[in-house]
């Protein structure tokens, strides 16, 4: 598979009122065409802040470093211009939340003219013909009123879509999908993931697909990275990660999903809370809620290791957890 | 038609609200010490005479009756003559509001002219230099007392540039926006210190909401995403806050018209109260409340523009 | 060559150019220039010159007056003055329904035109003001006819519609009024007069009156050139403006006197009033410091009075300032009043009015010093005239100006209790009421003059005032302004003034 | 097990929609949200009853008026066998201490300028639950009920993270030892990890305590997992009510299906392409006529539109509302 | 498990810079005397119009009194016309506010007309002839403010108190059986009040400019009290020839103006960071 873009060594900062603050912490990985990557992770891991890095769209007083190399150029190092036409021309974002995401005093229409505007050629009347066809693509009746609606006036699975056909409007080759499903209901998460999956094979785009949802990633992705205080603690198809979780987290992470056959029964939960990013213990941030914590994990950060193909890990008693079992029965 | 509605709506609420300030400011005036006469004639009025011209207004009725004929008399849109003046109200409002709309709404558009830019100027370098300094400037400018900073300006401008005449109003459209200026200058330099306030932190709440976010990851220009994004929906909480000032102003600028030797309706209003001319100090409320729910009504139109959601 | 167009800055607008029918001086000191009337005060306010009448006649009787009419005086509409005018407008104005002016004019019993160029005006009674009264404002001739042919049924409503564009045989007439911004004046082409040089009077093209109520602005439009007159100015600002040689700073004499009016009734409302004992008084009068007065109010522009009228009202007696400070003297009087132990009590000033807020500052400093507690009040005109009128206040600050040039008009008022219970204080001297009667037929000067001077000795001494001082009326011009002048009773007369062309 | 602690019956509540002037001077229909339409089940003491179903069908509504938060316009529920509507005074006060309620939003639910003492210590003293001398050995007690650190008594709301506010929010509720606790969405909020413990929590205490649960969310799996009876809710209506074993492997109603067909299986290999249910939630402002789910069916006949199906016994305890008692995937219209 | 640990934020600057230039204000306004080196109100017929100098630092005024005492005393009457102008209409239209916002429906309705007549009249007509009516002085001046002010007030909680009421403390608190009021004033006012305090912090300077207007107007603080406004009108008629009789009562308002709304910005921070 090729490589679309190849994420080395990202760090992302904020100068804070209280101190600088890691968001996200020396993260590297790769994503591959037409490949659909989850990246999991609880509240504030950083997940947002690494999607938003990949195309600069962090506030002034956030700092960069690392390297994200998008067909060969480094996003971080490009030129405004240059970057004002990858973003939202070849990479698209859409955000968890429709209702805040869309403008609400403009009309829907326009707001997907804008995009079009910025990155294609057309012209006014092909432009709104294209509209009409995304909203169909989308799965939005009678687009041609729609268009000149205002966000208010569509539902939640609507505003949702009508942020998809603003995203796709340039026919992008990444789409950055930032818990586009959180907000929705499971009907609607079902139709917007479907969506999803059919536009990637349609417009055969990648997609790094944000969520906090392990039932999301299993069912609509090719590989999952999962994120912890601001790293990526493990990487791996979907398939092997569910099979064999090899980080303490990942683990804990499926072991607190209810499952059938343990009604009433306690849940395996990780106990504690994810540290805040601006105080994240030292060693293996993991280490305060590990049941398998040794000494190394409290002093050193374990780096990450290639475990099986494609399974990256970082966690210095890997092997440990791998013996205890899969969470998953 | 929601429009329609809406405004057919907002001239209904206006009735309870003229009925109210009807009431409110013929007891007032009545309860004010001194009648019109005394006020008029002054230290020489002899008993004799101040009945006698009291007998000639009116003012020997009952306050029940006069009251009648003020309600009346406004249904039927006649206000009544000056005592003093011995004009017709309604000439003297046609006369002296119109000149305080223009100066109210040259002030309006010069704190905008400051304000807006400012305020950007302010949100978006927050917490550094340019931001204190702005904010600093604007806050002199609010505590300074409007007759001072009038003298001020009409000192350095008027007297010692020669960039502007020294009070007055002119002859000829032209020449009224001249003579207006500084006046309105005065007037807007608290107004705007109070719109850029505002809107600098409706700015700022704006600049990081995620529809900004999501604009900016479109990938279109900063001049369109501040424009079309920022300052519209920045603005929606600003142009409320900015038609309740203008009505402010509207019936505030007396101490501005004095200085400014403008003949607004304001320091006619203050004239009227002190020489305890009822027919004017109650026709003159009247069209004020008029004027200033018709601001109110432009401002929630425009708000309406501005933000879809509150049309209903 | 003499000409142009003065703009001159008022503090506040004219209400009503009705000569019969206006109340206040903003009117009067303006009308003059539009209306004249029969006879006019001399500059100085002290005689009499021939106006529109060229020469007069009072009968020995003194109940009788015979004017001889000007020939060929048009008003400015063009159309001739008449005897039928002149009757019209003098019986108008003795009206005692019309206006508060007519009682200068109450001892008329009929007007009459024997011939077109002659007036005799028949008294019910002799009167040795009537002469000073046919010079007043309110005596103007009017044009019957323009007037008669104006809408509405009474004088009331005629006037008000005649006075929108008045008629008159003044220098000027009324060309524009936007109310409370200007007022344009322009040349009368038909008036009457001639100039000194000989040439037709008035020799300005045309007067605008602009309003500007504050008097920081109207100077800084008379430095920066707008305009070429300010009325009005400061005592503050007179020396500032005297140093501007681009300007003149005028000092008219005046007949304005400055005081305070006390209450001396007994009681007030049901309260006991300190005031009315003379001792207080007296104590209170010797305990202000004119002079310093003087330096801090008027800024050594005013003289300390020596009678309660000015020296420059006819038949104004006394020469040494009243009650000269004298601290000593006011703490023992102090002592031997009722009230050795001080008082508290208030004086009432116009809100907005630098002079009387100064002067009452500065009363309340020297009061304290005889232990009297003086609280300021400061209140719209209204509502003091209303304590005034009532007679519920404690002090007010008075100012007064005559009409007329005569000293009968302030002493009605100041002294004669009659008229308003002597300034609405409560005083009262039977001597003085008395007095003032027999001045009233009194038609030899010199007997008449010996009354006002007895009724000013008693009042100086026992009246209800605190006399303060008089002021001349402070005017700036700019240098270019010539012949402008004010008379002391406050007529503004531009149909002399002129500026280089 | 067959105590009925709160009974509802048919149960209606709708929110008029504001009008303006014009809209009522021209008589215009007022319009209102339908957020229940016609609920009726009964509470049996000590079972936890689970309530599904999507955003906006109700699910709050029905909570809050189990604890008179809002007043019905129809219907009944009756604590104990007495009508909560007529309740007043100190029998009002004494059922709002014996039922409980817990809010869905960790950040809005505690008043954020009370210290978590100041918020015990008000509920305690309230209700008189304890004298004032014996409320702080109270207060530490339940925080070590709901395993909150002692220190935590005198901090604000904002000093914690949202598992431990659901701590505090749950101590509160239990401060007043009630019986029915009725939990509105109580760990939806919060992260994976802390769910469960919350959940744990819950387990724990209401074994301990011998509690009463109405527990509401829309998370298919949690609902399964944590209670005995689950309703199913659709557009202010209960569809499918019944022991949560059956429910869930042998639903009676296509919307209970669709939704378990929509919520994605944790096993990576059981993925499927088909969309569980398609359309959207109607307007609760006008719903179909008929049965509601008529819009979304795919087994929708003539008489799904015309009449509305009640809930009618399906096996022991379960109960479905719908026309057909048996479907298949053949049976689909379209 | 420990408690997340609460971040302490720093004092944001402005309210350290504002509540400096206050905590002063008042110590002048309580102890004048302290500071001021003459008797405010003591004339000096030798030392009119004394430009600043040695003996008296910022000169002296038309009737020789020490600017400096002056300024300094007015510190009492401005700052005493910033509190009690404002005070009031705080308390009344933050309970009147809290009350409407509650209950909302028909009150809310009814205090909706109030708001519109109130704001609609000309509210100098409404100071003056108050004023005019009562007399002149500070308390009919707080008075007038009064009638007026409460309504600014009210319409900000109420609209607050709408907000919160709809969070689910609110509906906790009903649901645990507490009384309305309680629930109202314990619970929802002091969540609603941060946007009130902060305006009033704006409104105590707007008041001052007030009190100097209505001084000007000669509707204020009566004389010889020494007020800022009334000294800037008294020295008006010097700005060409004694600037410092106005100059320096000016600064003292800019600089008080700037405490109050420094203090204000300060403490908006510092309320919403709270949260
Ligand atoms: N603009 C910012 N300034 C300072 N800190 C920020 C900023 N944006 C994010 N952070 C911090 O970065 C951390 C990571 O945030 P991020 O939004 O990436 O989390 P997330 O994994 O997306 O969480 P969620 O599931 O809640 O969306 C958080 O602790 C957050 O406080
Ligand atoms: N106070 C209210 N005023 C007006 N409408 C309301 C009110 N409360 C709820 N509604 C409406 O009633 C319907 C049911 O709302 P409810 O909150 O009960 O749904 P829910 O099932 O709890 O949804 P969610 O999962 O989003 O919490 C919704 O359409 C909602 O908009
Ligand atoms: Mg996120
Ligand atoms: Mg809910």
């Amino acid at each position: 598979m090729k490589t679309v873009l190849d994420v080395r060594n990202l760090t992302t900062r904020f100068a804070g009122p209280s101190g600088a603050l890691v968001a996200v912490n020396d993260v590297s990985f790769s994503l591959g065409e037409r490949e659909i990557l989850g990246l999991v992770g609880e509240s504030g891991s950083g997940k947002s802040v690494t999607l938003r890095s990949l195309i600069r769209l962090l506030p002034s007083m956030a700092g960069q470093s690392g390297e994200v190399i998008w067909q060969g150029r480094d996003i971080l190092n490009m030129s405004p211009k240059d970057l004002k036409a990858v973003r939202g021309g070849q990479i698209s974002m859409i955000f968890q939340e429709p209702t805040t995401a869309l403008n609400p005093v403009l009309p829907i229409g326009l707001q997907i003219d804008e995009n079009l505007r910025a990155h294609t050629k057309l012209t006014h009347r092909e432009r709104l013909i294209r509209a009409r066809e995304l909203m169909d693509l989308v799965g939005i009746p009678e687009a041609a009123r729609r268009l000149s609606e205002y966000p208010h006036q569509f539902s939640g699975g609507m505003k949702q879509r009508a942020m998809i056909a603003i995203a796709l409007a340039s026919n992008p080759r990444l789409l950055l999908a930032d818990e586009p499903t959180t907000a929705l209901d499971v009907t609607i998460q079902d139709q917007i993931l479907k969506l999803i999956l059919d536009l990637r094979d349609e417009l055969a785009m990648s997609v790094i697909f944000v969520t906090h949802d392990l039932g999301v990633v299993a069912a609509t992705c090719d590989r999952m990275a999962v994120m912890y205080a601001g790293r990526i603690v493990e990487t791996g198809t979907v398939a092997d990660v569910f099979a064999q979780p090899m980080h303490a987290y990942t683990r804990g992470l499926l072991g607190s999903v209810p499952r059938v056959g343990t009604e009433r029964s306690p849940l395996m939960s990780i106990e504690g809370t994810p540290p805040s990013l601006s105080a994240i213990p030292q060693g293996c941030a993991f280490h305060p809620r590990c049941d398998f914590a040794t000494e190394i994990c409290r002093a050193t950060q374990p780096d990450t290791k290639m475990l099986a193909a494609e399974h990256q890990v970082a966690c210095h008693n890997s092997l440990a957890v791998v013996k205890t079992g899969s969470p998953v029965r | 038609m929601p429009l329609a509605s809406f405004i057919l709506r907002r001239l209904l609420q206006l009735i309870p609200t003229l009925i109210f300030i009807l009431i409110v400011v013929f007891v007032l005036v009545r309860l004010l010490p001194g009648d019109p006469t005394s006020a008029i004639l002054g230290d020489r009025a002899l008993d004799a005479d101040v009945e006698r011209i009291n007998r000639q207004l009116g003012l020997d009725r009952s306050l029940v009756v006069q009251f009648g004929v003020f309600v009346q008399s406004v249904f039927t849109g006649d206000l009544g003559r000056s005592i003093s003046l011995k004009v017709p109200v309604t000439e003297l409002i046609a006369q002296r509001l119109p000149i305080t709309m223009l100066l109210t709404g040259m002030a309006a558009l010069i704190a905008l002219v400051l304000a807006v830019p400012l305020a950007f100027w302010a949100a978006l370098y927050r917490g550094r230099a340019a931001d204190t300094a702005i904010r600093g400037a604007f806050q002199v400018g609010l505590s300074m007392p409007v007759f001072y900073i009038g003298l001020i300006l009409l000192t350095v401008f008027g007297a010692k540039l020669g960039w502007f005449p020294v009070g007055g109003y002119g002859d000829g459209f032209i020449d009224h926006l001249h003579h207006l200026f500084l006046p309105a200058l005065t007037l807007a330099l608290s107004l705007s210190a109070i719109i850029m306030r505002n809107l600098r932190s409706a700015i700022i709440g704006v600049v990081d909401a995620e529809y900004v976010q999501f604009a900016r990851a479109k990938g279109i220009s900063a001049r369109l995403i501040l424009l079309r994004h920022v300052l519209r929906n920045a603005l929606i909480s600003t142009v409320a806050l900015f038609g309740l000032s203008i009505g402010t102003l509207l019936g505030g600028a007396v101490i501005t018209e004095t200085v400014f030797a403008v003949p607004g309706a304001g320091r006619l209003m203050v004239d009227s109260i002190y020489g305890r001319d009822y027919p004017v100090v109650q026709g003159l409320t009247i069209a004020l409340a008029v004027l200033v729910s018709v601001t109110f009504l432009l401002t929630d139109l425009f708000q309406a523009w501005l933000d879809p959601r509150v049309a209903r | 060559e003499r000409g142009g167009v003065m703009t001159y800055g008022r503090y506040t607008d004219s209400l009503f150019l009705d000569p019969v029918l206006n109340d206040a001086n903003v009117d009067i000191w303006i009308l003059t220039n539009i209306y004249d009337t029969l006879i006019a005060p001399s500059k100085d306010g002290l005689s009499l010159e021939p106006s529109l009448a060229t020469e007069w006649k009072l009968n020995d009787a003194g109940d009788e007056v015979t004017l001889k009419l000007r020939e060929g005086v048009k008003f400015s509409d063009g159309t001739p003055m008449t005897a039928d005018d002149v009757v019209w407008s003098l019986t108008r104005a003795a009206n005692p329904d019309n206006g508060i002016w007519n009682s200068l004019d109450a001892s008329i019993d009929k007007v009459t035109a024997p011939d077109a160029g002659t007036i005799v005006i028949k008294l019910k009674y002799p009167d040795p003001t009537i002469l000073s009264a046919l010079s007043v404002f309110n005596t103007a001739i009017m044009p019957k006819a323009a007037f008669e042919a104006m809408p509405g049924a009474t004088d009331k409503e005629k006037a008000e519609a005649f006075a929108q564009k008045p008629i008159g045989t003044g220098a000027f007439m009324l060309d524009s009024w936007e109310r409370g911004a200007s007022m344009k004046l322009v040349k009368n082409p038909n008036y009457w007069a001639m100039g000194e040089d000989g040439k037709p009077l008035p020799y300005l093209d045309g007067v605008t009156f602009e309003i500007i109520p504050d008097d920081a602005t109207r100077i800084l439009k008379l430095q920066s050139g707008d305009i070429q007159g300010a009325e009005f100015i400061p005592f503050a600002r007179v020396a500032e403006l005297k140093a501007d040689d681009k300007l003149n700073m005028e000092l008219f004499p005046s007949t304005k006197v400055n005081d305070i009016i006390v209450n001396v009734r007994p009681m007030i409302g049901d309260r006991e009033n300190p005031l009315s004992d003379e001792k207080v008084r007296q104590a209170m009068n010797y305990a202000v410091n004119k002079d310093a007065i003087v330096q801090v109010v008027t800024y050594g522009v005013g003289t300390p009075l020596t009678s309660f009228m000015a020296t420059t009202t006819p038949m104004h007696s006394g020469t040494a300032p009243l009650f000269a400070y004298d601290l000593d003297k006011a703490k023992a009087l102090m002592a031997e009043s009722k009230y050795p132990n001080g008082f508290t009590t208030s004086i009432l000033t116009l809100a907005g009015n630098q002079d009387e807020l100064a002067t009452a500052t500065a009363l309340q400093q020297m009061w304290a010093a005889i232990g009297i507690t003086l609280e300021i009040k400061q209140v719209d005109n209204a509502s003091r005239t209303d304590q005034y009128r009532a007679g519920t206040f404690d002090m007010r600050a008075g100012a007064w100006t005559n009409d007329i040039s005569d000293a009968s008009q302030i002493t009605s008022y100041f002294a004669y209790s009659p008229t308003i219970d002597a300034l609405h204080s409560g005083w009262k001297s039977a001597e003085v009421d008395g007095l003032f009667v027999d001045s009233q037929k009194e038609m030899d000067p010199a007997k008449r003059a010996e009354q006002f001077a007895r009724i000013q000795d008693i009042f100086n001494a026992t009246g209800p005032t605190i006399p303060l001082y008089e002021t001349p009326y402070p005017v700036a011009l700019a240098k270019s302004v010539n012949g402008f002048y004010q008379i002391p009773l406050g007529n503004n007369v531009f149909r002399e003034a002129w500026m280089a062309k | 097990m067959n105590d009925i602690v709160i009974s509802a019956s048919g149960l209606r509540k709708s929110f008029p929609l504001s009008r303006g002037l014009i809209e009522r001077i021209s008589r215009q229909p007022a319009l209102a949200v339908h957020a229940l339409n016609d609920v009726s089940f009964a509470l049996y003491r000590g079972e936890t009853l689970g309530i599904v179903g999507e955003s906006g069908c109700g699910k709050s509504t029905l909570a809050r008026c189990l604890v008179r938060l809002h007043e019905l316009d129809h219907g009944e529920i009756h604590f104990e066998g007495r009508d909560i509507a007529a309740l007043a005074g100190s029998a009002r006060r004494a059922f709002n201490r014996r039922v409980q309620m817990i809010f869905q939003d960790p950040y809005s639910s505690l008043n954020p300028r009370m210290t978590v003492r100041a918020i015990l210590t008000e509920a305690l003293s309230v209700h008189a639950m304890r004298a004032a001398a014996e409320i702080p050995a109270r207060i530490a007690e339940l925080l070590d009920l709901v395993r909150l650190p002692q220190d935590a008594a005198d901090r604000y709301p904002h000093a914690f993270s949202g598992g431990q506010r659901q701590r505090i929010g749950i101590a509160r509720a239990l401060a007043v030892e009630p019986e029915v606790l009725v939990a509105d969405e109580l760990v939806s909020a919060l992260d994976l990890s802390v769910q469960a413990q919350v959940v744990n929590l819950l387990l724990d205490l209401q074994q301990r305590l011998d509690l009463t649960v109405v527990f509401v969310a829309h998370d298919l799996r949690l609902v399964r997992h944590i209670s005995h009876r689950v309703a199913v809710m659709y557009l202010g209506k209960i569809v499918e009510i019944g022991p949560s074993e059956s429910l869930f492997t042998a639903s009676q109603h296509p919307y209970t299906r669709a939704l378990l067909a929509a919520a994605p299986e944790l096993d990576p290999s059981k993925r499927s392409r088909k969309i569980a249910a398609k359309g959207e939630l109607p307007s609760p402002i006008h719903p179909p006529t008929g049965c509601l789910f008529n819009t979304r069916c795919p087994y929708a006949f003539e008489r799904c539109f015309t009449e509305r199906p009640q809930l009618s016994d399906r096996s022991a305890n379960h109960q479905a509302a719908c026309h057909l008692t048996h479907f298949d995937e053949k049976d689909s219209v379209k | 498990m420990s408690v997340a640990v609460s971040r302490r934020a720093a004092i944001p600057r402005p309210l350290i810079f504002g509540g400096v230039i206050l905590a002063a204000s008042l110590i002048l306004a309580i102890f004048p005397a302290l500071f001021a080196p003459y008797d405010p109100n003591a004339f000096d017929y030798a030392a009119l119009l004394q430009a600043p100098s040695g003996t008296h630092l910022m000169g002296t005024d038309n009737f020789g009194r020490d600017v400096l005492s002056r300024v300094i005393h007015a510190y009492t009457i401005d700052m005493q016309i910033a509190i009690f102008a404002t005070v009031f209409p705080f308390l009344i239209g933050t309970v009147i506010g809290a009350l409407v916002g509650y209950i909302g429906g028909f009150a809310e309705t009814l205090f909706g007309r109030v708001v519109d007549a109130v704001i609609t009249f000309p509210f100098l007509v409404l100071v003056i002839a108050i004023v005019s009516i009562l007399g002149p002085g500070l308390m009919n001046m707080y008075i007038a403010v009064g009638v007026v002010g409460w309504v600014f007030y009210a319409r900000i909680i109420a609209a607050e108190v709408k907000v919160q009421k709809r969070l689910d403390y609110a509906d906790a608190g009903r649901a645990m059986g507490y009384t309305h009021l309680r629930i109202i004033f314990r619970h929802l006012l002091p969540n609603a009040i941060t946007p009130a305090v902060v305006y009033w912090m704006t409104d105590m300077a707007l008041a001052i400019l007030l009190g100097s207007s209505l001084g000007y107007l000669g509707l204020g603080a009566q004389p010889p009290a020494a007020e800022w406004g009334v000294q800037i009108a008294d020295g008006k008629n010097f700005m060409a020839t004694a600037w410092w009789i106005s100059v320096f009562p000016g600064l003292a308002i800019v600089l008080t103006g700037l405490g109050f709304s420094l203090t204000g910005d300060g403490l908006a921070e510092v309320l919403r960071t709270k949260k």
